[in-house]
């Protein structure tokens, strides 16, 4: 049952991710007051990148043809990991939230090296912009699961939601501090404004275009849905993380497509949110990310400190 | 007793291999004749000796503890050698990592000329004797005989190619460093001793010392280790040393020799002090924390692939000795369970970097070896020259990087785990320590993610940036077989963390009197309990590689492979050149950017019109300015004031004894 | 009767090599006769070993473990020095530095130089210990002055100056030591042998042996070498020929350190105080701080190792000076220890000299290229000198730094500032001898490197594993020195 | 009372050495300088005879005999004879200048004497006194050697130290056994022997006895 329930939870993050990337987009669109794609934009673009010939430079080694899968694989792995809807997940022991960090990481260090292989001076740049970025966002991350462990006295994530949601309601001040953290790391991590801009082609100023250039057809499509699917379990973890509630509790079906619902309105109005805020804001400097990133990794260590004061 | 009659045997096996390899020392001194029998017989026979010592540690993690005394050393104290479960985990590493890293070097030195070649064969096996006896020496005698033996052959390595100046200098600096350390350590001994000259760790271990004392004692210890294991601003001389000596040497000096000190630091603290004291904890624990920011930050800078691999080590050595401060915090708070979780983490961190350090630099070694050419700047796209080497480096640089679901990252998960433990604690500033502390550690280890990006990154993939790389031969089959032992090590120590948990078990129980309450299963590594934490690479590993595969199958059947070669995409700039690629000192220029304050740079930037633009960044350790170079002048002040006294006129010698005289006169004659 | 040829060998070599040593054959005649004088030694060595303390010529001469160790050591040293000078000397002559009547003073001089610090080992009577040390400080003089060049003449004045009014004041310290004893043994002859002083040390007058012991102690310290009293050390031993150095820095200083010794039981005896012992400490300490700073300047190899030679003087009298068991044991090893690396070291850089044709460090570069044996013994004997194990000087300062951070916790941050200081000095000049490029010639001839190597064998040897009945020996030594 | 007689004569011959050792420092030419260590050499002798006589002490006539035939004949001829051959006769400007040497020799003097004081309470000898006056007789022959920058004037002082040393023997311990007296005698003599020696080799090399040209050998 439950490993069915894994199954199922895990394929359906794989196949929304993209509507949601859709979604966001088509917010931006209209708070920008362009006329919107259709939803499903992303969709279409995947199945006409499979179905073009892949092409691939001369001196490109078989570690730049392999990345794409492994990246995609470590996303599906780590929306594995994420509660979406239900919160039995038997899989989820495998790996807990520090493992979901890693996922991270050896998704982002495949990419970069994938990016420096063919040798062309925006890959490799690409690929130091990304690494810059990640060197202060991951541990600000770890950060931000640290003050939710330390408050449910566990790393894994269904028991963290366990805690969150299903125990009685508690103010906890930490988490303010660490949601706020998580939102720039989110912002950061999935390459938007004000870090970096998923539709430019600026070599001044794109991180995660720059890495992905030379890739095209399936191998580029895969790593957009890996993309996809990235912002999709970041957001699937901030509702997880922060406003659990409504996530169906181990073993109870009957919750389920309530719970289901629950996550489709908090997934519209998280990418709603999102899009407002790319909208409102502009792109900041490269060097100004570091700053952007700082602030994060503060408030995360501030928030595990606050945690330390107030609820021990 | 048929079990102690084995640890006695084993015990004597250990001694046996040290023998056997000085044996085999001599024996290269006088094969200098003819290198064929010392890269096909000698070296093979010391990777022999390394297993020999892998399974004596093995066997020692199982059986009691068991001691021997040899009728060599001082008059009142033979050397006194003792196998515990401590020791017999550090040979398991010792073993493990050298025999790998030995296999490595029978191909690697067969270019060598044969005179240096026996002297280094020699030293080279005297090292590991040295090395393993340090593990086994039970008094303070036959330790500080091996641990400067070791320090002295290195040194030899080293200096191997003294021909360069710098090698030399680094060489020198080296030495005198561990000397200073080792005289502390002496003192250290000093005051543990019984007195009337008795040596042995045993009296010592009943020795009772007031606080003050017994804080003497590991200060002492502190930075008598800490100049050997690269201890922040004890550092200075390794990312000289390092990257001077040959590959396997470095792996050997970086995968082993700094262990050997993380060794001597439990064995000082947990056994021989019989006391230990809480602040001592917190001062490791920030030591350690600045020693990984700082190396891995330095790290991130360098242009030298060997020296870069060396700063790395600084910052693993960091992480090893945070986890030795934050085991002592809690086994002096009390918290027996957590004392044994972040052991476990440091003892496990420790095998996991004597395993990938040493890959990374017989990596470099076959880089080296195939381009002559250490500057990674030079370097690039050697992955299509040489797959084997680059592969089987890829392993050891992720597994450094901490990436699941190699051995890299188990470790520091089971630090971190250690961390979320701490509200525990009694004394509350260290509630306010730790979650800085935690953030450190994981900002090195991002940060180390970085550093394994460049490295890897500009030597092995991209374009060449020397026409010449393209024809760069691969590593021969020794190294290929050395570097898979290691690599396979990464892999299974990555894969089967609760299978080395429990073999860690007798040492953790040794040192803290406790044990992991270890739930989870053989698949499941749950070090407390399952609902607290919990880590499974083998499935893991397994979901990772079935949707690989399931991606791939699914792409391929429901669409195609077609498959287009093309330049790579130029941005409509035809001249552009592999020059044109990141080099490593602009890979590093975020990092120096935002650390700048640690470091003194030097710039030589072109200036437009140059026909030959050349650009060189120099990011040097600033503490050598701030600490050393004010000693070294100071000396040099205190000399020449000393010199005066020297002037050669007779009359002022007559005046000196004469006021001796006198002095004593007045002062003692009452 | 041994004692008889034991004195008598070196005392009728001089004179013979006085008389006949300028024919072709005097180094193999000198040689010879330390062969002899050895083998007496052994004998006679053995002969305690097994039978304890003796006294000789009724009371004349007194034989116990302490000296015989030291005559052995004296005899063993001053034959391979003999075998080193052989080739060493020839090659002086031949790049007319020398001709063969200086050859002869040198050679008569040498066994002169022998006899006297047997005889002051050896003797009962401390009026003859004086006579005897005097004796050996103008056999050196001559030997110091050689080359009769400027610099020589210049080091054997200040050499003799200075020793000379040191000896003086010892002199003295010796009359007061009369003075005292007459009143308990009565004047004449046995009121001076130290066996009878030493029976009687507790009943000697406090104020006067303490005043004796102070001119004792400077006037036998200025030979030791101790600071600020060690100005001629450096000067004698970087002008006088290489084998003169090597017995001066082996033998000399050891002698006259013995000399201080005897007298320090007899005021310890008297005084029940611990002033010898701080005092020596005081002086030790000194000596060895001052010295490693001094070191870190030099520019002459054979004057920095004279240098060296003056801090572990000060090591051991430290080691003296704090007593104990464990203490005198590791001062009477360092003692053995000095002696042998010392002088191996000064054999090497004998030839390394004679090999660039300069003293100056800046000179002499790369010798492991060239001659490697050379290369070697310069680079392990430095080695073994800075206490790095498994070298026998480690096993001794092991010991004493160990005692001293028990007993003396306060003198071990000198310590420890001395020997990272005198570690780096002398290991940074050397390490470029005896490594890097050079484009110096090859010896042209064989070099005498057996001495070398077979002293740092025994010193490698005894850093490993001290013969039981060696260590026997120690200890009786340590015990009579008020263990 | 004969014995205070001696007594007496022996104090005043004490005297009188302290005296010359206070004129030798002052004293300007080496000849002078010669003179003044033959005079002291005799009351040297001189003293030692009279407490051998005295006290019927019988090795001391022959220590007595030794000095004279050395300290008084042998080695002032023998340095005449340098001086007049090397004519280094001229007045040597000693290195510190002649009143201020005076007045820290009394200081050196008054030292002594204190020092000497506590030991003569406890000497058996009739001329325990002249203890004190040896120690200043050292003292001051040491910073003779000290003042003096020519060999030659060292020399003496080393020797004249020497007197103040034998005078200490006799005096307060009616002399040391006789083979050590005549084991330092041979000493001294060789000393002397070498000495001379080494001033003509000085001599020949740097055609000067001053010691300014011994200052080559220093710590740069």
């Amino acid at each position: 049952m439950s490993v069915s329930l894994q199954l199922a939870q895990t394929l359906l993050a794989i196949l929304l991710a993209p509507l949601l990337m859709g979604w966001v987009n088509q917010c931006r669109a209209w708070l920008q007051g362009r006329s919107a794609p259709p939803i499903t934009q992303p969709y279409r673009t995947l199945r006409k990148l499979f179905h073009k010939d892949a092409v691939i430079a001369h001196n490109a080694s078989p570690l730049f043809r392999f990345a794409p899968y492994m990246i995609f694989a470590c996303m599906a792995l780590a929306a594995g990991i994420v509660p979406t809807i239900a919160n039995d997940l038997p899989f989820s022991p495998a790996a807990d939230v520090i493992a979901l960090v890693g996922v991270f990481a050896l998704a982002r260090v495949f990419l970069a090296l994938a990016a420096m292989d063919i040798g062309t001076s925006f890959g490799s740049l690409g690929a130091r912009r990304e690494m810059l970025v990640s060197f202060l966002a991951e541990p600000a991350l770890l950060m931000v699961f640290f003050t939710a462990s330390l408050i449910s006295q566990s790393t894994e994530l269904p028991h963290i939601v366990e805690t969150l949601a299903h125990k009685d309601f508690a103010i906890y001040p930490s988490l303010a501090f660490a949601a706020v953290a998580f939102w720039m790391i989110t912002v950061a991590e999935n390459a938007r404004i004000p870090v970096d801009n998923p539709t430019t082609h600026l070599e001044l100023t794109m991180i995660h275009e720059a890495m992905i250039l030379e890739y095209s057809a399936r191998h580029l499509a895969l790593i957009e849905w890996a993309v996809a699917l990235k912002l999709f379990t970041y957001s699937t973890l901030g509702i997880a993380l922060f406003l659990p509630w409504g996530i169906a509790p181990h073993g109870d079906v009957a919750a389920l497509p309530l719970a289901l619902a629950a996550m489709v309105a908090k997934l519209a109005l998280g990418g709603a949110l999102l899009s407002f805020m790319e909208a409102i804001s502009a792109k900041v400097r490269l060097f100004r990310a570091p700053e952007f990133l700082g602030t994060a990794f503060m408030l995360a260590v501030l928030g595990m400190l606050i945690h330390f004061l107030l609820e021990v | 007793m048929p079990v102690a009659f084995l640890a006695d045997s084993i015990l004597d096996l250990a001694w046996g291999v040290v023998l056997f390899w000085l044996a085999l020392g001599g024996a290269s001194l006088l094969l200098h004749g003819s290198p064929r029998l010392l890269t096909r017989l000698v070296f093979p026979l010391g990777a022999l000796g390394a297993l020999g010592i892998a399974g004596v540690g093995v066997a020692g993690l199982i059986l009691p503890a068991s001691a021997m005394v040899l009728p060599i050393g001082l008059p009142d104290l033979p050397f006194h050698l003792r196998l515990d479960a401590l020791s017999a985990f550090f040979m398991v590493l010792l073993g493990g990592a050298a025999f790998g890293i030995t296999v490595y070097a029978t191909g690697y030195f067969r270019s060598m000329a044969a005179g240096p070649l026996a002297l280094l064969a020699m030293w080279y096996h005297l090292f590991l004797a040295g090395m393993v006896t340090v593990l086994l020496a039970d008094d303070a005698y036959a330790f500080m005989v091996a641990w400067e033996v070791m320090a002295l052959s290195s040194y030899f390595l080293v200096t191997t190619d003294h021909k360069i100046p710098e090698i030399r200098r680094a060489g020198f600096l080296y030495l005198l460093i561990a000397h200073v350390g080792a005289v502390s350590l002496l003192l250290a001994f000093g005051v543990l001793q019984g007195g009337e000259g008795d040596y042995t760790f045993n009296t010592m271990r009943l020795a009772e010392l007031t606080p003050f004392w017994s804080s003497a004692v590991f200060l002492l210890a502190l930075f008598g280790f800490g100049a050997k294991a690269g201890l922040v601003p004890l550092h200075v001389w390794l990312p000289e040393a390092h990257p001077a000596a040959p590959s396997p040497v470095s792996a050997l000096m970086s995968g082993v020799m700094l262990k050997t000190a993380i060794y001597g630091l439990l064995r000082a603290t947990f056994d021989l002090l019989n006391v230990q004291i809480g602040w001592w904890g917190t001062l490791a624990l920030a030591l350690g924390l600045i020693t990984a920011l700082y190396g891995v930050i330095f790290a991130a800078v360098q242009s030298d692939m060997k020296r870069l691999l060396a700063w790395s080590s600084i910052e693993n050595i960091g992480v090893i000795l945070a986890a030795f401060g934050l085991t002592l915090i809690f086994h002096t708070d009390g918290k027996g369970a957590l004392a044994a979780l972040t052991l476990t983490a440091l003892l496990y961190h420790a095998l996991n970097h004597a395993f990938f350090k040493g890959l990374l630099f017989v990596g470099t070694g076959s880089v080296l070896h195939a381009t002559g050419e250490r500057r990674m700047g030079h370097l690039g796209g050697l992955m299509r020259a040489m797959p084997w080497t680059a592969w089987l480096t890829l392993i050891g640089a992720l597994a450094i990087a901490g990436l699941p679901p190699l051995n890299g990252f188990v470790s520091e998960w089971l630090l971190l785990q250690a961390f979320l433990f701490t509200p525990g604690l009694t004394q509350p500033y260290l509630d306010m320590v730790v979650p800085v502390a935690a953030a450190s550690v994981a900002l090195a280890a991002a940060l180390a993610a970085y550093v394994m990006v460049k490295f890897y990154g500009v030597v092995f993939l991209g374009q060449p940036r020397d026409p010449a790389l393209r024809h760069a031969h691969d590593a021969g089959w020794p190294e290929r077989l050395g570097m898979l032992w290691l690599a396979a090590g990464c892999v299974l120590l990555g894969l089967l963390p609760t299978q080395v948990i429990g073999w860690l078990e007798p040492v953790v129980l040794m040192l803290t009197g406790q044990t992991l309450p270890g739930a989870g299963s053989w698949l499941l590594l749950a070090p407390v309990s399952t609902e607290r934490a919990s880590y499974a690479p083998l499935i893991f590993l397994a979901v990772v590689v079935v949707v690989l595969l399931l991606t791939y199958l699914w792409v391929r059947r429901v669409y195609h492979g077609r498959v287009r070669r093309s330049d790579p995409w130029d941005c409509g700039y035809p001249e552009g050149d592999a020059r044109m690629q990141d080099s490593a000192e602009g890979f590093g220029q975020p990092i120096r950017q935002i650390f700048e304050v640690f470091m003194r740079v030097e710039r030589e930037t072109p200036d437009p019109f140059d026909r030959k633009p050349h650009y060189r960044g120099d990011s040097r350790d600033k503490l050598w300015l701030l600490i050393y170079q004010p000693i070294d002048d100071l000396t040099a002040w205190l000399s020449k004031q000393a010199g005066r006294l020297q002037h050669g006129r007779i009359q002022w010698y007559l005046i000196y004894s004469f006021a001796t005289l006198i002095f004593l006169l007045v002062f003692a004659a009452r | 009767m041994e004692i008889f040829w034991l004195l008598g060998i070196p005392l009728t070599g001089g004179v013979f090599l006085a008389l006949w040593g300028c024919r072709r054959n005097a180094p193999e005649i000198n040689a010879l006769f330390s062969l002899l004088t050895l083998a007496v030694a052994a004998w006679l060595t053995v002969r305690i070993v097994a039978e304890g303390p003796m006294m000789v010529g009724n009371g004349w001469f007194f034989i116990d473990s302490f000296n015989v160790f030291l005559v052995t050591l004296t005899a063993f040293v001053a034959f391979t020095t003999a075998l080193f000078s052989r080739p060493y000397m020839r090659i002086e002559e031949e790049h007319g530095r020398l001709n063969a009547t200086r050859l002869r003073l040198y050679h008569s001089s040498y066994q002169i130089f022998i006899g006297a610090m047997l005889l002051a080992l050896t003797t009962n009577n401390m009026g003859i210990l004086w006579v005897a040390m005097e004796a050996a400080t103008l056999a050196t003089v001559l030997l110091v002055s050689l080359y009769r060049t400027p610099a020589s003449l210049e080091a054997a004045w200040k050499y003799f100056i200075l020793c000379g009014v040191g000896i003086a004041l010892a002199l003295f310290g010796t009359i007061l030591l009369y003075f005292a004893a007459e009143k308990i043994l009565g004047s004449g002859g046995t009121a001076l042998l130290w066996t009878h002083l030493n029976g009687v040390k507790t009943e000697l007058e406090p104020t006067v042996l303490s005043l004796a012991f102070v001119f004792l102690l400077v006037g036998y310290g200025t030979k030791v070498g101790l600071a600020p009293l060690h100005s001629w050390l450096p000067d004698a031993h970087a002008e006088g020929p290489t084998p003169v150095s090597a017995v001066l820095s082996g033998l000399l200083l050891n002698v006259a350190l013995y000399a201080v010794m005897r007298s320090k039981v007899l005021v310890d005896g008297a005084l029940g105080t611990e002033m010898a012992g701080n005092l020596m400490m005081g002086f030790g300490l000194l000596s060895v701080v001052l010295a490693a700073f001094l070191i870190k300047r030099q520019t002459d190899v054979k004057r920095m190792f004279a240098y060296s030679s003056i801090e572990h003087m000060g090591l051991i009298t430290f080691a003296f000076g704090m007593g104990g068991a464990v203490a005198n044991f590791a001062a009477l090893l360092h003692m053995t220890m000095h002696s042998l690396t010392k002088s191996a070291i000064f054999f090497a850089v004998g030839h390394a000299t004679q090999k660039a044709g300069s003293q100056l460090m800046s000179d002499i570069r790369g010798l492991i290229k060239t001659n490697p044996t050379i290369g070697w013994g310069m680079m392990l004997g430095t080695v073994a000198i800075l206490g790095v194990p498994p070298f026998g000087v480690f096993a001794s300062e092991f010991l004493i730094i160990t005692t001293a951070m028990h007993e003396h916790p306060w003198a071990t941050p000198f310590l420890l500032l001395a020997l990272g200081v005198a570690f780096a000095s002398i290991f940074g000049k050397v390490q470029p001898m005896v490594f890097g490029e050079t484009e110096l010639p090859r010896l042209p001839y064989q070099p005498a490197l057996t001495p070398v190597f077979v002293h740092l064998a025994l010193v490698l040897m005894l850093g490993l594993f001290i013969p039981p009945y060696l260590a026997d020996w120690y200890r009786q030594a340590a015990a009579l020195l008020g263990g | 009372m004969t014995l205070t007689y001696h007594l007496q004569i022996v104090n005043l011959l004490a005297a009188l050495l302290l005296l010359i050792s206070f004129a030798m420092l002052s004293q300007r030419r080496v000849v002078g300088l010669v003179a003044l260590f033959a005079w002291q050499g005799a009351a040297l002798a001189l003293s030692t005879a009279i407490i051998a006589w005295s006290t019927g002490q019988h090795h001391l006539y022959y220590s007595a005999a030794l000095t004279l035939a050395l300290k008084v004949i042998a080695m002032p001829w023998y340095f005449y004879h340098l001086v007049k051959r090397l004519n280094v006769n001229r007045a040597v400007e000693p290195m510190i200048n002649i009143p201020t040497t005076m007045l820290i020799g009394i200081v050196l003097v008054i030292f002594a004497f204190n020092l000497a004081l506590p030991i003569s309470e406890m000497s058996g000898t009739v001329t325990r006194s002249t203890l004190g006056i040896a120690i200043a007789c050292v003292l001051l022959a040491f910073l003779m050697m000290i003042t003096r920058t020519k060999a030659i004037p060292q020399v003496i002082g080393f020797l004249s130290m020497e007197n103040g040393l034998f005078f200490a023997a006799t005096s307060a311990t009616y002399g040391m056994p006789l083979v050590v007296e005549l084991g330092v005698a041979l000493d001294v003599l060789v000393a002397v022997f070498v000495l001379g020696i080494f001033i003509f080799q000085i001599r020949e090399t740097f055609d000067s006895l001053d010691l300014k040209n011994l200052e080559k050998l220093k710590d740069k």
